[in-house]
């Protein structure tokens, strides 16, 4: 009697449909708690700056009638085991016509299944690891360059400025930086650089001492490696507070953050990749152009953009130009207005893969390498790579830390 | 065997095991199914645990990795070998279980405090040995084409037949509980659990029943998370050897009541309600962690037999029927 | 009358103690013989070699024939060895019942669960404790601790009985009826090898006593005999008290 | 070779603060058989203490341990008498599990206030350099606080009469209490001062790392396996303990890759347990 009860009970709860006409509800994920709480946050405010400005507009355009933009996230405590759970629920429950990404590569692998299973569109700006789209998709789309090519820019560069550069490549254990520096290894092997070590460690990692030490022991001159934002930024002070004095560092992430100013000296002529810089200047065929952007997205968060926003705004500007262009908000016909999209946007030219085996990976868009440096006195990051999307001169070698 | 068909608590069981296939169905629910797969992990999860800590009185911080494991054999098999999900399973639960036996007589040389600290380790060092394991996909995890549900009949069919999979090893679980509970083999536990020197004075093979119950105990866990993780159709270490999730049935098998059956089927399933309750609320979004942290205290502090210890008390007679 | 327990120069040490030191003796079937000696004198230690809680260091222990010098505990309880604690040992959260049908599941019939628990009834109702049988064991007075240790034992059907000290602690009424429970017990034809600190008690149940001091056999005989046996009153005269019980006794 | 020293004194130097970052879990272990776990997120409370009482009060890093030992010690007492004193005397588990629900709170709260973002305090003091390696002043600085942390408590405990009774009530409570000892009130001093070495902890790797809210679990997973080779409630054995993990991090890293370290620490960890279920630097019998 009891167990039915409960069973009652709780189909009383889990049971409450919600239904709207002229809204399309898009669903989520975010990381309001644990570890990945402050990169899920840039992403989570492009999403909403998007969804606010569509909808100040009137809503999104399908043939003669008007769709205003409903979003349902949950927070998915930065693990991977609750994501499936939720996106089901926002797949079965709360009725999500269209789905985002969850933060990192991580959670946005189990996330994908979802939208396969249910035939949901999903457009993905926090997973940039490229199995979850080999696995013969139809619905998946990344906005962003795919984790292959986060460190070419940086290969390049350092080619450019020291061929005999011996290569330390050392990352988290996770799946994101591991595919990332996997294709760096290539890279690097292709341009002729030397690597002396690779190596990954655990992502629970507090104290990179002993990892100092032995990239020094390893008589290594250039860095690449990182993960998310915790152990980049510990290790990028401890490199400095050990003085291991590398001419290169080029960290995942957590440079791109501007917290990452907090480490001081530390920070000084670190490189990372970024997807996108206060700096870079496309010509936008639809949306803002990013110095409208970057000034709308300061006076609403009074906070700098940096590219977990834009990219997080990029979902939704793409998203929006597919439903547009596809005058309907049917999966089906949405999904081939994206495999057809060829746009460019503040965020930079938009393409994807349409093979079976690549569906929904990003072809068109390019990353650029930012550097911090010091302007007028503060640091400050510069767009340093690719030459033509320069904002400053690269700096190299970093100079040496003082006592 | 055919004894326990005369005991109402079986038939209680097997209500409940109907109640839950039968809910979603009715209405073609498709999110009850989630919640309610999710609840029946967490039962399968929660009643195996009870086996070493509410019958042999062992705190084992690391029955998660019989999950872990036998996600990762499962997902191995299907994905490396294309075998079938059935033998995938079997072999999944098989092997986990074997492991388990070979490492109780190591592991479960220790008592109290040590051996819940060895099981930490266990966790720790199995997690960390995966992310290092590069025919399981290292840290990266391991990922199933779409194509794993077509000869299931295709996703939308597959995820039913996971389902009923889940509640059907839920059953298992809860019958296991209540048979060992009856059982010869129940009784030396609980001795065990009660006074492990006395025990072993009276006769009770103490080694021998200690590894066998942590074998046991390993077999349907490491099932459901073959189950979960082809559903999933991807596994990753820190999602497969998942410590909170470890703690997380440890609390719920106190919040039932230890040692008990229902008590601990029933706080497995309110405790994830809750939870999923707590995750999905506006109002509580930011602090669902301070919720449940203060409703769990609150229940440890003034309500310390759990669940089961509060209905023993009020309604005595209810010892009789509910084990 | 065969020997159902034969020692045969069995020694332990612990550390820089020789607890017990080539020890020899053995029990006869159908007896009760009583283990008496000092504080310290070895006799818990002893138990614990017999019963395997410890394996002994040299010598052998031979029970109904077969070795069994340091098989595990639940071996020898296998063998139809039972013993109590002087530290009363309940699995508390059971009930007596529940207690006893432990011992008679794992003891030398290894009984399936409902036969057990038939023999624990009796093993209770032997013990005079059916009133308490639904009770939990941590609810028992010591007095019904002490009778819950000897109906486990009991229930386990054993050959033999080690009690130890299973009088100490108890008023004089609640030795008398213990007393009584003992003498039923031998009367079902099991046999006792007991410790007890109590001479009066111990003198008139035993059959045979053996005294051991600082790990070795002092004396072995009939309670008269080693009453007058001069270096038992020797070691005895430490303790003026019992000294006297021990003249007292055999008088 | 000097890369393997340098790996060996760095891993004596953080070994020492692992130490003392497990010497309040084996402390209230080994007086009242409680596994605190609360205690990562009290040494993450000394890391936001360190860093509101240097970003907002300005004070100098290491002034900052004084008023957290004394926060810590209220804290403590506080926690003693919220989820810690109804438990004692009943299983085991129990206070597992209060203790447990009062870390979600915590760590809840946390959460709420300051999200998982990572905060940084630099310290630069100037440190020692051999050849290519360096070792960072506060780290040097780090590890000699601990040592000298460690060193009060051990007089604290050897020689004063409430270090003795702290002592006598981990020995052996009901002995104590029929000899006179007020033993809940030590019962949560003990557990002040658990949580106010934890809070000291927390304070000397906030000079060392940057943290999170979240920072604590590991602190805490260490302080684990340090208990287990330092043996219960010994705070000099947790030392011995903490430089033998810092020494199996620093001393492995070289020859083994990097992400192995992890596997090697908590193979050996289950290992020692079951060779030494007391600690390999317990010596005698009795806690303390």
């Amino acid at each position: 009697m009891k167990r039915l009860f409960l069973l009652a009970a709780a189909v009383a709860f889990v049971a409450t449909p919600a239904f709207a006409q002229d809204t399309i509800t898009i669903g989520f994920t975010d990381s309001q708690t644990g570890p990945l709480n402050v990169d899920s946050l840039g992403q989570q405010r492009g999403y909403e700056y998007w969804r606010d400005e569509v909808n100040a507009a009137g809503g999104i355009k399908v043939g003669d009638k008007r769709y205003k933009v409903k979003f349902v996230s949950y927070d998915d405590q930065s693990v991977g085991g609750r994501v499936q759970q939720l996106y089901t629920r926002l797949v079965t429950q709360d009725k999500a016509d269209f789905l985002f990404s969850p933060y990192s590569s991580g959670l946005t692998a189990p996330a994908t299944v979802i939208s396969e299973q249910y035939g949901k569109i999903m457009i993905d700006s926090g997973g940039a690891e490229e199995k979850p789209f080999e696995t013969g998709n139809k619905y998946l789309f990344m906005v962003i360059t795919s984790a292959s090519h986060y460190l070419s820019g940086a290969v390049d560069a350092l080619k450019q400025k020291d061929p005999n550069a011996k290569l330390a490549l050392v990352y988290s254990d996770d799946p994101f930086s591991k595919a990332v520096l996997a294709a760096a290894a290539q890279q690097a092997k292709a341009a002729g650089l030397q690597i002396v070590m690779n190596e990954s460690y655990s992502p629970s990692t507090t104290d990179f001492g002993p990892v100092v030490n032995k990239i020094v022991s390893s008589n290594a001159d250039a860095f690449l490696g990182g993960g998310h934002y915790s152990d980049g930024a510990t290790l990028a002070r401890q490199m400095h507070d050990q003085r291991a004095n590398m001419k290169w560092m080029s960290i995942l992430v957590a440079p791109s953050d501007d917290k990452f100013a907090e480490l001081g000296p530390a920070a000084l002529g670190v490189t990372v990749p970024s997807q996108w810089e206060l700096q870079v200047n496309y010509k936008p065929q639809f949306g803002p152009t990013t110095a409208q952007f970057a000034k709308a997205f300061q006076e609403k968060f009074h906070a700098k953009a940096d590219y977990h926003t834009a990219s997080g705004y990029t979902v939704g500007v793409v998203l929006q130009h597919a439903i547009e262009q596809a005058g309907s908000i049917d999966t089906d016909k949405v999904a081939a207005a994206l495999n057809a999209m060829d746009i460019t946007t503040f965020f930079g030219r938009i393409k994807f893969a349409t093979d079976a085996n690549h569906h929904g990976l990003q072809v068109a868009h390019q990353m650029v390498l930012a550097q911090w440096q010091m302007i007028n006195g503060k640091l400050g990051r510069q767009v340093v790579w690719p030459p033509e999307a320069k904002s400053a001169d690269l700096l190299y070698p970093i100079p040496a830390a003082t006592q | 065997m055919l004894l326990m068909l005369r005991r109402p608590f079986f038939w209680i069981i097997a209500l409940a095991v109907v109640a839950f296939a039968l809910a979603p169905v009715v209405g073609n629910d498709v999110s009850m199914r989630e919640s309610l797969l999710l609840d029946a992990l967490y039962i399968t999860l929660a009643s195996n645990l009870n086996l070493m800590l509410g019958y042999a009185g062992y705190v084992n911080f690391g029955s998660i990795v019989f999950f872990g494991l036998g996600g990762y054999i499962c997902v191995w098999l299907v994905n490396s070998y294309n075998w079938p999900l059935i033998p995938s399973l079997i072999v999944a639960g098989l092997g986990v279980s074997g492991l388990a036996l070979i490492f109780g007589f190591g592991i479960l040389r220790l008592r109290g405090a040590f051996f819940a600290l060895a099981t930490i380790g266990v966790i720790e060092a199995v997690q960390a040995f995966v992310e290092n394991f590069t025919p399981w996909g290292g840290s990266a995890g391991v990922y199933l084409s779409g194509e794993i549900f077509k000869p299931l009949g295709g996703p939308a069919h597959a995820l039913w037949i996971i389902y009923f999979m889940m509640v059907a090893v839920m059953g298992l679980s809860l019958y296991l509980s209540f048979a060992i509970k009856t059982s010869k083999f129940g009784l030396g536990l609980l001795a065990i659990g009660q006074n492990e020197d006395a025990a072993a004075i009276l006769g009770v093979p103490t080694s021998r029943y200690k590894a066998l119950v942590y074998s046991v105990s390993a077999f349907l866990p490491a099932i459901a998370g073959g189950l979960y993780f082809f559903k999933s159709a991807f596994i990753q270490p820190s999602d497969a050897f998942d410590l909170s999730l470890s703690t997380e049935a440890l609390v719920v098998g106190m919040l039932g009541g230890e040692g008990t059956v229902t008590g601990v089927a029933i706080g497995a399933f309110l405790y994830e309600e809750l939870r999923g309750y707590l995750l999905t609320s506006s109002t509580f979004a930011n602090f669902q962690l301070v919720v449940s942290g203060a409703l769990l205290l609150l229940i440890v502090l003034f309500f310390p037999g759990g669940l089961m210890g509060f209905i023993y008390s009020r309604f005595p007679r209810t010892q009789k029927v509910l084990e | 009358m065969t020997a159902l327990l034969v020692l045969e120069k069995v020694g332990k040490r612990f550390g820089g103690l020789q607890a017990v030191k080539d020890l020899s003796f053995e029990v006869r079937e159908g007896e009760i013989l009583g283990l008496i000696g000092p504080n310290g004198a070895g006799k818990s230690t002893l138990f614990n070699l017999i019963n395997g809680v410890f394996a002994p260091d040299t010598g052998r222990i031979t029970f109904v024939g077969t070795d069994i010098t340091g098989e595990k505990p639940y071996r020898v309880a296998r063998h139809g060895l039972a013993r109590t604690h002087q530290i009363v040992q309940p699995l508390t959260n059971m009930t007596v019942l529940e207690n006893c049908t432990v011992g008679a599941c794992f003891g030398k019939d290894n009984l399936p669960l409902h036969r057990a628990r038939a023999a624990a009834r009796d093993a209770v109702a032997v013990t005079g404790l059916q009133d308490r049988a639904e009770a939990r064991a941590s609810q028992l007075t010591i007095a019904g601790k002490k009778r819950l240790e000897l109906a486990r034992a009991l229930a386990a059907q054993p050959k033999l009985l080690m009690l130890d000290e299973v009088l100490a602690g108890l008023n004089p009424t609640e030795v008398e009826h213990m007393i009584g429970v003992i003498r039923r017990i031998r009367e079902r034809g099991v046999t006792i090898l007991m410790i007890e600190h109590l001479m009066q008690a111990i003198m008139s149940l035993s059959d045979r006593i053996v005294v051991l001091n600082f790990g070795q056999k002092l004396a072995e005989g009939v309670p008269a005999e080693v009453a007058q046996h001069p270096q038992v009153i020797e070691a005895y005269l430490g303790n003026p008290k019992l000294a006297a019980e021990l003249q007292g006794s055999s008088a | 070779m000097l890369g393997i020293l340098a790996s060996i004194i760095d891993g004596v130097l953080v070994g020492l603060v692992y130490g003392l970052a497990a010497m309040g879990l084996t402390l209230i272990w080994g007086v009242m058989d409680v596994i605190n776990l609360t205690h990562g997120a009290m040494i993450v409370a000394g890391m936001f203490a360190l860093f509101l009482l240097t970003s907002v009060l300005g004070l100098n890093p290491y002034a900052a341990l004084l008023p957290v030992l004394v926060g810590g010690f209220l804290v403590g007492v506080a926690l003693y008498w919220i989820s810690i004193h109804r438990m004692v005397g009943r299983p085991p588990l129990m206070s597992l599990l209060s203790t447990f629900a009062v870390n979600l709170v915590l760590i809840g709260v946390g959460t709420a206030v300051w999200g998982t973002a990572l905060f940084n305090v630099n310290v630069s003091l100037p440190g020692i350099t051999m050849g290519r390696y360096t070792f960072p002043g506060a780290h040097i600085l780090a590890a000699v606080l601990a040592a000298v942390i460690a060193a009060l408590l051990y007089l604290f405990l050897q020689h004063t009469r409430l270090g003795k009774s702290v002592r006598a009530v981990a020995n052996n409570r009901e002995a104590a209490e029929l000899v006179g000892i007020p033993t809940t009130r030590v019962l949560a001093i003990s557990v002040g001062l658990g949580v106010a070495l934890a809070g000291l902890s927390g304070v000397l790797i906030a000079t060392l790392f940057p943290f999170t809210v979240l920072s604590g679990d590991g602190y805490q997973l260490k302080g684990f396996v340090v208990t287990v080779l330092g043996g219960f409630g010994n705070p000099v054995g947790a030392l011995l303990g903490g430089i033998a993990l810092g020494l199996l991090e620093g001393a492995v890293t070289p020859f083994v890759p990097v992400s192995w370290t992890l596997v090697i620490e908590f193979v050996l960890f289950v290992l020692v347990l079951i060779a030494f279920p007391a600690g390999i630097f317990r010596s005698r019998r009795g806690a303390l």
